[in-house]
């Protein structure tokens, strides 16, 4: 990995990827409280993915993710309190605390986020770039999902739309091998998803999902190759989620060996090595950003603990717009 | 009379099913590895293989036409849809093929195929998995809907299912995986024809099914507190509905209160509603009155989602309003 | 006093004012020399409203004293065809 | 001190059974590392721990199934310690106020058209048997409408009563009502029972003479007089006349005595006779007959048995000496009266035949107690004495 980039941004993409961790780590501890509910899906492992290729778009640009979408809303911008309300359920949540972890919410940035039916994200992400395109603007639609929705007509219906009318979407395939609970290979005739991409004509790569810089880099790329007109493209970041795929499930799918040999590759403490070695990264620096990130996080959670919940007299409000 | 969970019933009923005819197999999402989401089919696949247990892809549509073919094809097939929210992606394959083929084709086939899935709310998953649909299914001529409340019926209505040539829903509901339940005889032989009385009374009728059965018993025990003695109605089947059992309740207590979980327009509430008013309109000392969930998305902190749903509080106080 | 009743109807109309006190008693097979108490389990009450709807049917007094002759369908009879002539 | 709690580890969990410790006490352990093997009812699952420090104490043990939330043990923490979140009992859960139900108000119910008549269909139907002119009534149903039991209310006490529909079941719930109320009476009334003779010989007497000047339309029997001198005597002991609700005695400012009838079909009603005490016998009479009349004919509705304050049954018809009834909840007491019989009875210094009958009472020791209740009836027994007085 030799990195292309100053000392400022090399330490950026590794504070990026750190605060991801450390609120995963944070929300699960929250969740086994009995904080947070329902279901919790969550990205440690996955960090390289969303801190690699969220900062290259604008902000003009929109972006489409699933139920797994706690990364990617903490890289996009929205701020820390705001989420962890939302997972509290609190009124003060991105979501005004509806929506919880899978259905995180944020029109200022444009990210229409947790949409929580597998590849249920992938037509709207294409409806997105077709207004784009209609208009006459140069913005790009990015759209995350995982390899599970590569089994839904949805996926193979979006490709082809897209392809067919040249629109400006960017499709995200964040592979972690597993569909819940089971692997790829026992779900897919051909487990290549860039090579079904190409079926339908779009320009498809793989890209390790475990590199930062890798992934910075492909994604930079696409978006560039996207928004001078060139039609829908496709990246798929091989990657690995390291917990269960939401809390909690046994894991009985996938052998423990195979989770310790991914973690070998732990996108996080191989890309802070890369930057010592390169001499970018000082202990200081790393107690600094880890000091600050758990700060953040405390302060979060104290502003979750503490605001209000939502008033059962507005259950009906905004079911239909203007109406109470 | 042995205690056994919901769950355990559905998964003897499966086994069961699976010893008895060779041409039965269960396919669905996650149904093999991972046990099913419940664990219903935990230890399926080991016992009875991978070709009689089938993960399949998350494609719902597919998989369930594909039942729909093996059905055709002579196979006896069992096809789990995780939830009622993911088989909506599957409702044309279920309505224009499954439903219609047997009339549509002059009776030259019939689809003996038995699709079983969770719906319902309560477990703060907020709107996107928390819908009650069964009053959809229930709309169409040529399948059969149950709703199994208990344990007897959670193991027996399966295995009644698959002797039917025609296409037979089973809905679970969510909150129950976890009930424990008096399992009436060893293999309880269970029709899927008739409502039964869960609890006699003659002041008013709680007509009702599925999950919501719980809260009008609940709600019957504290009226018989005030004095009333409310009858409670598990409908058990909806398509087709026995109505006769409905209109004898109803003419013995003059009084009818629907509890459905649905949302209250267009629900099934509503046709059980119209039902009565046609049958036992001279026998009506009040209005029929419904007690379902708010019309509004399912909201994910717990204090709404309690508003929002039908709770034995809501039941009491329609109870209280019709007796005037 | 209206135009002598035969017997038949006499013995019609007090079978049907008896059918109103006790209406679940069989009063087709009805023994008539054994007292009403005793076959349709009258009590006081009811034989006082039987008395009462005599007294307006055939518009006759009858003093407590007399209440023994209107214990049996054949005294009844009797006593009213005697208080017609 | 930190607590380790029984995690919540699915959407569906309330509780898990400890499968075994992965640490023993005064072992050290670090936050991220695995402390126990939890299974819920799905899997097994190794359960980490949030804190850095040592091993204090292991309370739940292997095998043990505790809801979540318990603390099962308690760690020494060392290190910096994370902002103590409150453990989940301290904060407050997420207050469920009782939801008022949200603004969807029912659509305002159509305005009627002047002069339409608000009224049940079944109510609607029974007032057509029986030739009742619904519109004089005034509705109790919902929003005033006019139900089954205001047309019953409404049934006169005429001679041709249509037989209603459905007797039958009415029986039989009747019956299911009684037994109810009767299984309740025995299981929670601590009753006592009290019996004394008394001599109806001037009762008796003054009834015949009073009988001879009146038509037989207004005939009395000696039945009302008894009601007429118990509702009487509980004004000198009101104290039998409450009704036992939410663990005590409320005391019945009107006394409505509850007439027991027996139903020739079997089974036995006791429909209130209202304000017993403020009615001359002649009303009094005028009621009873009207009250037996409908319930014999079995147009009586339960809601007539619910309000009586105390009840009367006088089985002496049925030939029997003394009676120990069981005591109707909610009521406190119970009056019975046996048959007039023949006894010799010694009066001024001489044994003369006298009729007499035998009174008795069943009460509920939790309200009164012996002495109150012999005071009652001799109270019955004097005024029985003074028959003009009733």
């Amino acid at each position: 990995m030799t990195p292309a980039f100053t000392r400022e941004q090399g330490l950026e993409l590794l504070r990026h990827m750190l605060r991801i961790r450390r609120f995963e780590e944070r929300t699960a501890e929250l969740y086994q409280l009995g904080k947070i509910h329902g279901f919790l899906h969550l990205y440690i492992g996955e960090e390289a993915v969303a801190a690699g290729s969220i900062p290259s778009f604008t902000n003009e640009d929109a972006i489409v993710a699933t139920y797994r979408e706690h990364g990617h809303a903490l890289v996009r911008g929205t701020s820390m309190k705001q989420l962890m309300a939302e997972l509290y359920g609190k009124a003060a949540g991105c979501a005004r605390g509806r929506g919880g972890s899978m259905h995180f919410f944020d029109a200022s940035r444009r990210f229409y986020g947790g949409l929580a039916i597998v590849a249920g994200g992938l037509p709207v992400a294409v409806g997105l770039a077709l207004a784009d395109k209609m208009q006459g603007r140069t913005r790009v639609t990015g759209c995350y999902f995982g390899d599970g929705a590569v089994a839904e007509g949805e996926f193979h219906e979006s490709l082809n739309l897209a392809a067919l009318w040249k629109l400006p979407v960017l499709f995200l395939c964040e592979n972690n091998l597993y569909a819940m609970g089971t692997a790829l290979a026992r779900h897919q005739s051909q487990p290549d998803i860039a090579a079904k991409a190409r079926a339908y004509n779009l320009p498809a790569e793989t890209v390790d999902g475990m590199d930062v810089c890798a992934v910075q880099t492909a994604t930079h790329q696409a978006i560039g190759s996207v928004r001078r007109g060139d039609g829908p493209y496709l990246l798929e970041y091989r990657t690995y989620r390291f917990r269960a795929h939401s809390m909690y499930d046994a894991e009985l799918y996938r052998a423990k060996e195979e989770v310790t040999e991914w973690k070998r590759r732990d996108p996080i403490s191989t890309f802070a090595q890369a930057l010592r070695t390169a001499g970018m990264l000082a202990d200081s620096d790393l107690q600094r950003i880890e000091a600050e990130i758990a700060t953040e996080i405390e302060e979060a959670v104290t502003f979750a603990e503490t605001s209000p919940w939502e008033p059962v007299e507005d259950l009906t409000k905004d079911v239909y717009t203007g109406k109470a | 009379m042995t205690t056994i969970t919901y769950r355990e019933a559905v998964r003897s009923g499966l086994r069961e099913a699976l010893k008895r005819d060779p041409r039965v197999f269960l396919m669905g999402e996650d149904v093999g590895k991972y046990g099913g989401t419940y664990a219903c089919s935990k230890g399926l696949l080991d016992e009875f293989g991978p070709e009689r247990i089938r993960d399949t892809p998350l494609s719902e549509s597919t998989f369930v036409g594909a039942g729909i073919g093996a059905a055709l094809g002579g196979m006896r097939p069992i096809v789990e849809v995780m939830t009622v929210n993911f088989s909506l992606l599957a409702l044309d394959q279920i309505l224009n093929n499954a439903a219609t083929l047997r009339h549509m084709s002059g009776g030259q086939f019939n689809v003996p195929l038995v699709v079983r899935m969770a719906t319902g709310a309560g477990r703060q998953v907020a709107a996107q998995h928390s819908h009650s649909l069964e009053g959809w299914y229930a709309h169409i001529p040529g399948i059969t809907v149950l709703t199994p409340a208990t344990v007897t019926d959670a193991q027996g209505m399966l295995l009644a299912a698959l002797q039917e040539p025609d296409p037979v829903f089973i809905f679970e509901h969510a909150y129950l995986y976890s009930m424990e339940g008096e399992l009436e005889g060893s293999r309880p032989a269970v029709d899927i024809s008739r409502a039964a009385v869960r609890r006699p009374g003659n002041d008013l009728s709680l007509i009702t099914f599925g999950g919501s059965l719980w809260k009008a018993l609940a709600a019957a025990t504290q009226l018989a507190q005030e004095g009333i003695e409310a009858e409670v109605l598990d409908l058990r089947v909806l398509r087709p509905l026995d109505t006769g059992t409905i209109l004898t309740s109803v003419r013995k207590t003059h009084r009818a209160v629907v509890i459905d979980e649905a949302w209250r327009t267009g629900s099934f509430a509503a046709e059980i509603a119209a039902q009565i008013m046609e049958g036992a309109f001279y026998d009506l000392d009040a209005p029929v009155a419904r007690v379902c969930s708010e019309e509004v998305p399912i909201p994910y902190p717990k204090h709404l989602e309690e508003a929002a749903l039908p709770q034995p509080d809501k039941i009491v106080k329609a109870v209280r309003r019709l007796l005037g | 006093m209206n135009t002598p009743l035969s017997k038949d109807d006499t013995r019609r109309q007090v079978l049907r004012i008896l059918g109103e006190i006790a209406p679940e008693a069989d009063t087709t097979s009805l023994r008539p020399d054994v007292s009403f108490r005793d076959q349709l389990d009258l009590d006081s009450m009811d034989f006082l409203n039987f008395v009462v709807a005599l007294h307006k049917e055939f518009h006759i007094e009858i003093p407590e004293a007399d209440y023994p002759k209107y214990m049996t369908l054949n005294g009844c009879l009797t006593q009213l065809s005697a208080a017609r002539s | 001190m930190a607590e380790f709690l029984m995690p919540t580890l699915g959407a569906d969990m309330t509780d898990g059974t400890l499968v075994q410790w992965k640490k023993k006490e005064g072992d050290r352990i670090a936050k991220g590392e695995t402390i126990a093997e939890v299974d819920t009812e799905k899997a097994a699952i190794d359960v980490e721990s949030h804190t850095t420090g040592i091993i204090e104490r292991l309370i739940t043990r292997p095998g043990d199934k505790v809801p979540v939330g318990t603390v099962m043990a308690i760690i020494r923490e060392e290190g910096g310690p994370t902002t103590s979140v409150a453990s989940p009992r301290a904060v407050a859960t997420p207050p469920s106020p009782p939801p008022p139900s949200p603004r969807t108000e029912r659509a305002a119910v159509a305005p009627s058209q002047v002069g339409r008549l608000r009224i049940s269909p079944a109510a609607k139907k029974l007032a057509a048997e029986r030739g009742i002119e619904a519109s004089t009534l005034q509705g109790t149903g919902p929003e005033g409408a006019i139900t089954l039991d205001d047309i019953d209310r409404a049934t006169t006490a005429t001679t041709d009563i249509a037989k209603p529909v459905g007797t039958a079941d009415r029986q039989a719930r009747m019956r299911q009502t009684i037994a109810a109320a009767m299984a309740r009476s025995k299981r929670e009334i601590p009753h006592y029972y009290l019996s004394t003779t008394i001599d109806m010989g001037r009762a008796i007497t003054w009834l015949k003479d009073s009988n001879e000047q009146r038509p037989v339309t207004e005939r009395l029997l000696y039945g009302v007089l008894l009601i007429k001198a118990v509702a009487l005597a509980l004004r000198r002991v009101p104290e039998l006349n409450a009704l036992w609700k939410d663990g005590e005695a409320h005391r019945s400012e009107r006394i409505h005595i509850g007439t027991a009838i027996s139903l020739r079909q079997g089974g036995l009603v006791a429909p209130a006779l209202h304000d017993a005490d403020r009615l001359s016998l002649s009303e009094l009479m005028q009621n009873f007959q009207d009250l037996v009349k409908r319930a014999r004919a079995g147009s009586l509705r339960s809601s007539e048995l619910s309000d009586p304050t105390i009840t009367v049954t006088s089985l002496g018809e049925q030939g029997v000496e003394t009676v120990f009834g069981v005591i109707y909840p909610p009521q406190v007491a119970l009056v019975g009266f046996g048959k007039v019989v023949e006894r010799p009875w010694v009066a001024d210094g001489l044994v003369v035949p006298r009729p007499v009958l035998m009174a008795s009472l069943s009460a509920d020791h939790r309200v009164t107690d012996g002495h109150r209740g012999g005071l009652f009836l001799a109270e019955i027994d004097r005024l029985l004495q003074e028959p003009q007085s009733l």
